[in-house]
């Protein structure tokens, strides 16, 4: 199995847990993104998912490589899914197993809170009311007042 | 002087109505360089001041010199996870 | 499903994962406890866990409570495996869900810590010499040497 | 005067040769008087100076005071996860 995949399926996380598992390792972390029906206020109905694929995947493997060197040697798996999803429907899968806890924790903080800087994966929020717009989370939330 | 193919992606490819755009550019030209034709192009005001460039699936720094053949990206604010 | 389980059967960690999903949450974080094949430098073959079921489950209930306390209100389901367990199997899954991520993976974080400290769960460790020893983490590690 | 029933757990079980051990309390007695008591018994001079106790499924203070009837537990060093 690739450590780092874009993937226009569904994410089996169970397949992903035991792609890791391994008389070595104590623990295993994961963490899970969902599609929430609520963003910035407004009521979403499903999240289109689109990437650079090639770039992506390196990127993603250049920061597994990162965590290993913060934290030890670990294995690590990637999955994050493109294309329209539902609400509730899984985004993306960190799964991280090494042989303690703290240090499989931090490799799969550190890998979604820099997947979120530099990953070039987009969503396109499609809302209950019809429209659609592209997620840009360097923009300032708007503001509700003018004053 | 040689042809670059940008390749575009999410709300930019929206911007400039395509997914990709060829630019021809001069030897030994940089990032900087490929951005101010980039900002010629139509459609492409509503850019950020300084959008993010990936050469060969790296972000790019705005010196970098830009090689015949290489893979050029233009990166919207990403949003994965 | 119960919040807190002690079980004597293999954990099914796809259940536990879609028994907390929902609309409202975008992150589910996880912890995974598996058995380790050495510890303390010593081959380990099985481990044998017990516990004093009916305090563990409470306990881990009133654990759960605190974390909503610390890190708001999220869907959270605890198993712990109780009974021989072979290298490489699942002892605890610890799964949260939150609308946001960083709560999600602070309360899995809080939850593994203090089951560490409080949680009426025992192991005894099978080495592969043959003995088998209970595991005290209250001990200080055995000195290699007298001096 | 009143007979509680201690439950062992683990080590502490191993130690006391038993899962469950009965023994009488005065009326108002404190976890420090079961704790004396259960000193007493074969076996337990190998358990730590204060082991910790559970009444009624929480962990117990020194000085709180055992009913008749409660649920008691003797707590070995806890390794769960």
């Amino acid at each position: 199995m690739s450590r780092a995949s874009i993937v226009t399926r569904e994410i089996d996380l169970a397949r992903l847990v035991e792609a890791v598992r391994s008389p070595s390792h104590g623990a295993i972390s994961i963490f899970v993104g969902t599609v929430r029906d609520l963003n910035d206020g407004r009521s979403v109905s499903a999240i289109e998912y689109s990437a650079y694929t090639a770039m992506a995947q390196e990127e993603l493997e250049r920061i597994a490589d990162e965590s290993e060197k913060r934290f030890g040697v670990s294995a690590v798996v990637i999955e994050h899914r493109i294309g329209v999803l539902d609400i509730s429907e899984t985004s993306i899968a960190i799964v991280a197993a090494h042989p303690h806890r703290a240090p499989a924790m931090d490799t799969t903080r550190y890998i979604i809170e820099e997947i979120k800087k530099r990953v070039p994966i987009w969503k396109m929020e499609h809302y209950s009311d019809g429209t659609r717009e592209w997620v840009d989370p360097t923009r300032v939330a708007k503001q509700t007042s003018p004053a | 002087m040689y042809t670059v193919t940008v390749q575009l992606f999410a709300s930019y490819a929206e911007l400039l109505g395509s997914t990709a755009v060829e630019l021809p550019l001069a030897s030994g030209a940089t990032v900087n360089d490929l951005l101010r034709h980039i900002r010629a192009l139509p459609g492409a005001g509503r850019l950020p001041s300084a959008p993010r460039i990936a050469l060969n699936r790296t972000f790019a720094t705005p010196d970098q010199i830009i090689e015949a053949g290489d893979e050029i990206a233009l990166i919207p604010p990403v949003a994965g996870g």
